[in-house]
């Protein structure tokens, strides 16, 4: 009984590796730079961190799905993009932008969805040539100078600190974290792609409905992608057709650190959000420290490898 | 360097024979963009495309995109020298990548032309409408220099490290710093140009430092997100701003905190590069290289030059409406 | 014809790729006069050539069920540290390429290494190794360094007997790597440790040995590429080899392979790489606008993989 | 000549072999037994070198040996069928007959030709009739299972290792590998061999070595050991053997099924609570019918269905669930676990709207339903939050038919529903059946023990070549009677 329980806990530390790092990277940063005790700091933290968080949490659905999507970076480009054309400055014009933004991030994603749920491709390389694709669209429809210009108020609104230290945008991050694990949790849904993506044959063997689940996790990474891109909107005003570009490897990044693999029907989005975390404060961290541009390079590249492995050992104790 | 300065404005100077580069037209251009997905390289190209408007020997004005990849632009200058073009104008995304496959292109008969870089007298460029990254960087941290007093500490933040004007800009500035030994350069910082990533850069400056007394930042679109962060920070007030360029989002900064003003980085160079091309192609002499000069717009004279109700990503220009990109 | 004929014939399941590069390059015979030029097909080839290296390189990687994303951070190594140490000398071009691939099969035993020990996913950690050589690249030089020679110059542009070096440079690795693949005990064992790695453990495969093997295959080739594209642009260029890594994986896809490995194939990939090729020649030569050359490539990417995933699941 | 001292294997949570001491000779066909998870697998995975034990040594001939790798082991003369099938299915037959040992010709390349050729000569002395050029993917589970037994068989080696393998084979083809088999350690082979069907056991072994809850119970000479006592031995009380089906009336047909394939239309009715039984040889169909009346889109064949006249649509195993039809897999590990989710997770995998309101989960009563039912068929697990991988093949197999049962079917087709199962779980699965069927619920067995077809049926119906060649009362039939009609493939008995 004492064997069961010890394993028990072994496992779990194990699923919750991610945290332990979390824990540690916190601890060597707040020791080397005071900043990280600040709360105001750290809400800042995760208000950086927004873009590829949320577009992380989308991400997360569709892994555990046993999938990937690797087309995000190019949906927050073109979703940042198309927000601010619609509002064209005006703030009449704000639920217009979010609603067009949306849907354009839905309607990749249901693409994606269905090419991948109907044909069977590998979503790699699938989301890769749609992210391409995406990416080109943008160009095409902007001539490559960005257009649109930010209503009035949009970006105040989410860069207002609430109380004097969190920032809407920081909060509206955790708010659709939380979502994403309250579907990943609490859903039929949510519960489904955790069984499509531990077997996928198995699932259609039992009835479930494998295509449907797998066009609307695929649609829910577009929708939290677009969102992404609002974040961005909202983070950084509209400077550039590429603003996504690149993204999508923090995002991947940051969601395999969480403990999501690419096998699927593991993982979940709060180990994502503190893989986002580990990774802002690592970057953050090595930037503080001074390090030279290239060292961040090389440290996170490190840090990355390190924190996987760690996570491997501690699966390879627990089995 | 300064020498290095003074030598290459010599070496602009020299006279190109256009002779043997005389042809008939009606002429065909090609154009290879080291990158397009930039607002400044498109206001250059729709310069080129007004100029070439405007010559009626110029039937056809063919453009690459090389997608900051150099060995794609190497393979796109061959395609198109494959489609018989008679000038080719480009800027690179790295000079020496691109240096052989311009030399023959030279020894196919076709003229090329650098636009909007630095200066080069590689033989396989024929002429340059350049503009001096160095010369603007030194712009730049002069203005800086004397805003700031000529003591405090600054960081810089330059563009994509590697590129040409990442490597300039710095150059220039420790050039200038040599004079300033009270001015501490306390961080160089690469941003890539992207706003958002010069924004968090900006924000972990600020908890590195307790303060900042300067900002040398030439392109604009950086100085945005910097300045977002100082003002989110609460510390705007303490920290002077280098001028930026004529970027939109920047000159509409400017003009609301009468602050930092611009050094124009020119889109006309891409105009520059066809006059000089087209000249080439008519047998006429031009020089090595023709300085499309960068000019200080202090302040109080932004209000010329910024359009207020145009996007961020945006460059204060005389084209025609007609020549504009779609807003 | 007669040997693309052939292959087909041998191994149905890596037809799809066949008929998308003869469309593609029908298609592109007919649109763009300009490309039925010899001269430009010679360019087709020394664009598609650095590519090509790579994603034979990768096939071997994906063959037995691995991935590799520091292959264009090892070509770009080698790019860089190549060039400064060639520095125009011909006599020295020899022996660096000697040690760039040294250099390079060294990383990809690293990679491998780590792989067997470590128990992180070859995709994150081959994600890290591309972080951490991008940032030696730039801690080593931020700006273009050293020149390549006449030599290696030679070797990426010109031609013997008016067929370009690159193309004998790819024939030969392609004649080597599908035998190697398909004919040789390792390659046999390679498809089998991809395609169930804890049976092929089971039926006495050394799989990690395997593994190993292959990464130092990939290094060794990521290297080689980057000895070709270091001839191409003539001088160290530190971001030369980004983004290699997805173009070469998605040739190799397209040429057949699964990402779930265990089955891969070389003159697949090299048509991959071809198709890329063709296309990018193809729209420039037609004056297609760069924006929409880069939709198009996207959507002839998605349209080469569904249209090769229906045949397979029809087959 | 191979012995073990002391060996034991901890996993984190169980002891899978505690204090082993098994010594087996040259010559002699050693059988083992136990129930499930008793750890046979275990030991010969130790054996065959995929597993290294925790403690204790391994002599053979004397000298004591530590395989690190199954290649090790192999280089050692020890060839292993495993339980779960080893072969790498995209390779061909050939590939896979000699992987590890390709034949290379010249330039040290393998010789494709030459392989195939052997292949070829390998599988006719095996009485195979495969293609050493398919792909093994293409193979039904049955033949790749007597491609192993080749390959193992291949190897030259002085110890054989066979981990039940026979549990997907049918009657023809056991009867030939037992052929094998004694020829083998007439000529000096050790063959140890893992079975849960008692009387095979009893029949080919010289000896026996029962095995429970990871210790080596007690190692017998098969000659004059009762089949009462082995189970005893093996379960630790006396087994109750499951009865024959009780023969009733045959029932209304409720489902009248059509069946069209490249071979032609076939006809097939089943009763509401009736069983029926369908045999046949390796490869006759049963799968891919079975799979195709449950919705799983399959290549040449087509089914129709009526129930009480109506039809049924079919289109998926989502919509064959709704109408109540659901299949049970024959192959566990493939398509039936999801291996790393816990029991509950994957006994309510197909329910899971039932318990839901507007899209939420009731975890609640997903449980509580689970325990009930789980309870019900006796299941054997330390904790219900246990990844399922970890539960014995017995065990699985009743967590994967709570899956079924919890959708409340009207027709459960159950295809091999005890392979790899132990006697005690054998027979409650089967009582299950009874129970269910007793109920109203209308069942179709697809197995390959004749014995268990016959034990469970109400009526048996066998197929030969993708047709339905023979039905009858299952007490009108017997082994030979099968047997003959599903080699002989002509038609005979009532009407199906
Ligand atoms: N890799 C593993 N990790 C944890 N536990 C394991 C592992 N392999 C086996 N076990 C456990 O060890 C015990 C013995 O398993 P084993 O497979 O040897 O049984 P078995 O006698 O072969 O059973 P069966 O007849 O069902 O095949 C079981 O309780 C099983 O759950
Ligand atoms: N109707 C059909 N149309 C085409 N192929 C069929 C059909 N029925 C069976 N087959 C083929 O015959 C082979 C054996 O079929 P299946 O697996 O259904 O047989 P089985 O009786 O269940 O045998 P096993 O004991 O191997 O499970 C399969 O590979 C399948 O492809
Ligand atoms: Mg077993
Ligand atoms: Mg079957």
């Amino acid at each position: 009984m004492s064997l069961a329980l010890a394993e028990g806990a072994r496992r779990h530390l194990a699923r919750h590796s991610i945290f332990l790092v979390l824990a540690v990277i916190f601890i060597v940063a707040a020791l080397s730079s005071p900043a990280f005790t600040d709360p105001a700091y750290l809400l800042n933290v995760l208000r950086q961190a927004a873009p590829v968080g949320i577009a992380a949490v989308g991400v997360t659905l569709v892994m555990i799905l046993g999938g990937v999507d690797l087309s995000v970076g190019a949906v927050i480009s073109l979703t940042a993009v198309l927000a601010a054309a619609v509002m064209a400055g005006e703030a009449a014009n704000l639920p217009l932008a979010i609603a067009a933004a949306s849907a354009a991030g839905l309607a990749i994603g249901a693409l994606n969805g269905a090419l991948i749920a109907f044909t069977r491709v590998s979503p790699f390389i699938l989301t890769l040539g749609m992210g391409v694709a995406i990416a080109g669209l943008t160009q095409m429809y902007t001539g490559g100078t960005a257009k649109g210009v930010v209503s009035p108020g949009y970006r105040e609104f989410f860069n207002f600190r609430l109380g004097g230290i969190a920032p809407v945008l920081a909060l509206a991050f955790l708010a659709l974290a939380a979502f994403g694990v309250l579907v990943q949790k609490t859903t039929v849904f949510g519960r489904r792609l955790y069984l499509v993506g531990a077997n996928p044959e198995a699932a259609m063997l039992s009835g479930l409905p494998v295509r449907s689940v797998t066009v609307v996790a695929y649609s829910l990474a577009g929708l939290f992608g677009a969102l992404a891109g609002l974040a961005l909107l909202a983070r950084s005003g509209v400077s550039s057709t590429v603003a996504g570009q690149g993204l999508e490897f923090q995002v991947l990044a940051a969601v395999v650190l969480g403990g999501t693999t690419f096998e699927g029907g593991r993982g979940g989005v709060a180990g994502t959000v503190a893989g986002v975390l580990v990774l802002s404060i690592a970057f953050n961290l090595v930037n503080i420290a001074g390090l030279p541009y290239h060292m961040q390079l090389t440290v996170m590249g490190a840090i990355i490898i390190a924190a996987s492995a760690l996570y491997g050992q501690m699966e390879r104790r627990s089995d | 360097d300064q020498a290095a300065e003074v030598k290459q404005r010599e070496l602009a100077a020299q006279i190109v024979n256009g002779a043997p580069f005389k042809k008939d037209g009606p002429y065909k251009i090609g154009v290879s963009a080291g990158y397009l997905s930039n607002s400044w390289v498109v206001f250059a190209l729709q310069h080129v495309r007004w100029e070439a408007s405007r010559h009626s020997e110029i039937e056809d004005v063919l453009v690459t995109d090389a997608a900051f990849n150099p060995a794609k632009q190497v393979a796109d200058i061959e395609d198109l020298l494959r489609q018989d073009i008679d000038l080719l104008i480009y800027w690179p995304v790295d000079d020496t990548a691109v240096a052989d496959v311009l030399k023959r292109a030279v020894e196919q008969g076709v003229p090329t032309v650098q636009a909007g870089g630095g200066f080069t007298d590689a033989p396989g460029t024929v002429t340059n409408a350049y503009i001096s990254q160095w010369n603007l960087g030194e712009m730049v941290a002069r203005r800086l220099m004397d805003d700031i007093g000529g003591e405090g500490r600054i960081v810089a933040m330059l563009p994509i490290a590697g590129t040409t004007a990442a490597v300039d800009q710095l150059d220039a500035l420790e050039t200038v710093l040599k004079e300033y030994p009270k001015v501490e350069l306390a961080s160089v910082e690469y941003g890539d140009w992207n706003r958002a990533k010069a924004k968090q850069i900006t924000e972990n400056l600020l908890q590195r430092f307790p303060k900042i007394d300067g900002v040398f930042s030439p392109a604009g679109q950086m100085s945005i997100g910097m300045a977002e962060a100082f003002d989110e920070a609460g510390r705007l007030s303490e920290v002077t701003f280098s001028p930026g360029d004529e970027y939109n989002g920047w000159m509409k900064w400017v003009a609301k905190h009468k602050q930092g003003g611009a050094v124009t980085f020119p889109t006309r160079a891409g105009q520059v590069a066809v006059e000089l091309g087209v000249k080439l192609l008519k047998g006429e002499d031009v020089v090595r290289g023709e300085a499309v000069p960068s000019v200080y717009i202090a302040p109080d004279a932004i209000d010329d030059y910024v359009s207020p109700d145009a996007p961020d990503d945006w460059w204060a220009s005389q084209l025609p409406a007609e020549f504009l990109p779609e807003q | 014809m007669a040997l693309s004929a052939a292959l087909l014939r041998r191994q149905p399941e890596i037809g799809g790729i066949w008929p998308l590069l003869f469309l593609g390059v029908g298609a592109a015979a007919i649109l763009a006069p300009a490309f039925r030029d010899p001269e430009n097909l010679a360019n087709v080839i020394r664009q598609a050539s650095v590519l090509g290296v790579l994603a034979i390189g990768q096939s071997f990687v994906l063959a037995a069920g691995m991935i590799d994303l520091s292959i264009g951070m090892i070509a770009g190594l080698s790019v860089v540290l190549g060039c400064a140490l060639i520095n125009g000398d011909d006599g020295k071009t020899i022996p660096v390429a000697a040690l760039m691939l040294a250099l390079g099969a060294a990383i990809g035993f690293v990679n491998g290494q780590l792989v067997n020990r470590l128990r992180v996913h070859p995709l994150i950690l081959t994600f890290g190794m591309l972080s951490v050589l991008q940032g030696v690249i730039f801690t080593y030089t931020d700006r273009s360094v050293g020149r390549s020679s006449e030599l290696l110059s030679f070797l990426a542009n010109g031609d013997v007997l008016g067929v370009p070096c690159p193309a004998i440079l790819l024939v030969a690795l392609l004649a080597i790597s599908h035998i190697a693949l398909t004919r040789s005990r390792f390659g046999l064992h390679l498809l089998a440790a991809g395609g169930d790695p804890g049976n092929a453990r089971r039926a006495g495969l050394d799989v990690r040995r395997i593994r190993l093997v292959v990464y130092v295959i990939s290094g060794a080739t990521a290297a080689l590429g980057g000895i070709l594209l270091a001839g191409r642009l003539g001088t160290g260029y530190p971001l030369a080899g980004q983004g290699l890594e997805l173009d070469a994986l998605v040739a190799v896809v397209l040429g057949g392979a699964a990402l779930s490995g265990g089955r891969a194939s070389a003159p697949g990939a090299l048509a991959g790489v071809l198709l890329l090729a063709v296309l990018s020649n193809a729209l420039n030569l037609m004056g297609v606008s760069a924006f929409v050359q880069m939709f198009v490539k996207g959507l002839i990417v998605i349209a080469a993989i569904v249209a090769s995933q229906l045949q397979r699941s029809r087959a | 000549m191979i012995e073990t001292a002391g060996l034991t294997k901890r996993y984190p949570g169980v002891t899978a072999l505690s204090d082993v001491n098994l010594a087996a000779h040259a010559g002699e066909i050693h059988a083992l037994v136990g129930a499930n998870g008793a750890g046979k697998s275990t030991l010969m995975n130790v054996l065959s070198g995929v597993t290294r034990p925790t403690a204790g040594a391994l002599r053979l001939d004397g000298r004591e040996v530590s395989f690190e790798t199954p290649g090790a082991a192999q280089a050692a003369g020890v060839a292993t069928v495993f339980q779960e099938l080893s072969l790498v299915p995209q390779l061909s037959v050939a590939r896979n007959l000699f992987l590890g040992r390709e034949e290379v010709g010249r330039f040290g390349l393998v010789d494709v030709a030459a392989m195939e050729r052997d292949a070829a000569e390998i599988l006719s002395r095996h009485a195979l009739d495969i293609d050493p050029a398919a792909t093994v993917a293409s193979l039904s589970v049955a033949r790749q299972q007597m491609l192993e037994i080749a390959r193992a068989l291949t190897q030259d080696a002085r110890i054989l290792i066979l981990d039940e393998p026979t549990a997907v084979l049918s009657l023809t083809e056991q009867n030939a590998l037992f052929e094998i088999m004694r020829r083998l350690s007439a000529e000096g082979l050790l063959i140890l061999y893992v079975s849960h069907r008692l009387d095979e056991v009893l029949a080919i072994a010289d000896r026996v070595s029962v095995m429970r809850d990871g210790q080596l119970v007690a190692t017998r000479p098969a000659a004059g050991l009762e089949m009462d006592e082995l189970v005893t031995l093996m379960i630790g009380r006396r087994g109750a053997a499951s009865g024959r089906a009780a023969p009733s009336a045959r029932p209304a047909p409720r489902y009248e099924i059509g069946y069209e394939t490249a071979r032609g239309r076939e006809e097939l009715s089943i009763g509401r609570g009736e069983i029926l039984g369908l045999a046949g040889l390796v490869g006759a169909g049963r799968t891919t019918f079975a799979r195709a009346l449950a919705g799983v889109p399959t290549h040449g064949a087509k089914v129709t269905v009526r129930r009480e006249g109506r039809p049924l649509r079919l289109g998926s195993p989502r919509q064959a669930m709704r109408a109540g039809i659901v299949y049970l897999t024959e192959d566990r590990k493939r398509d039936g676990i999801f291996a790393d989710l816990d029991i509950v997770e994957n006994a309510v995998a197909s329910s899971l709207d039932r318990f839901a309101r507007f899209g939420l989960r009731n975890p609640g009563r997903e449980r509580a339903s689970a325990t009930r039912i789980l309870e019900s068929l006796k299941l054997v697990a330390g904790r219900l939050d246990m990844a399922v991988a970890r539960l014995s093949g017995g065990n699985q197999q009743k967590v994967v038919l709570a899956r079924a049962l919890l959708t409340e079917p009207e027709l459960l087709i159950v295809d091999e529903p005890t392979r790899g199962v132990d006697v005690g779980a054998k027979a409650e699965i089967h009582d299950l059946l009874h129970t269910l069927a007793a109920r109203g619920v209308t069942i179709l067995v697809i197995s390959s023990e004749i014995d268990e077809v016959l034990a469970l049926a109400h009526r048996v119906v066998v197929m030969a070549d993708w047709r339905f060649v023979a039905s009858a009362p299952a007490t009108g039939m017997d082994e030979a009677s099968i047997l003959l009609a599903a080699s002989g493939g002509s038609r005979q008995g009532e009407p199906t």
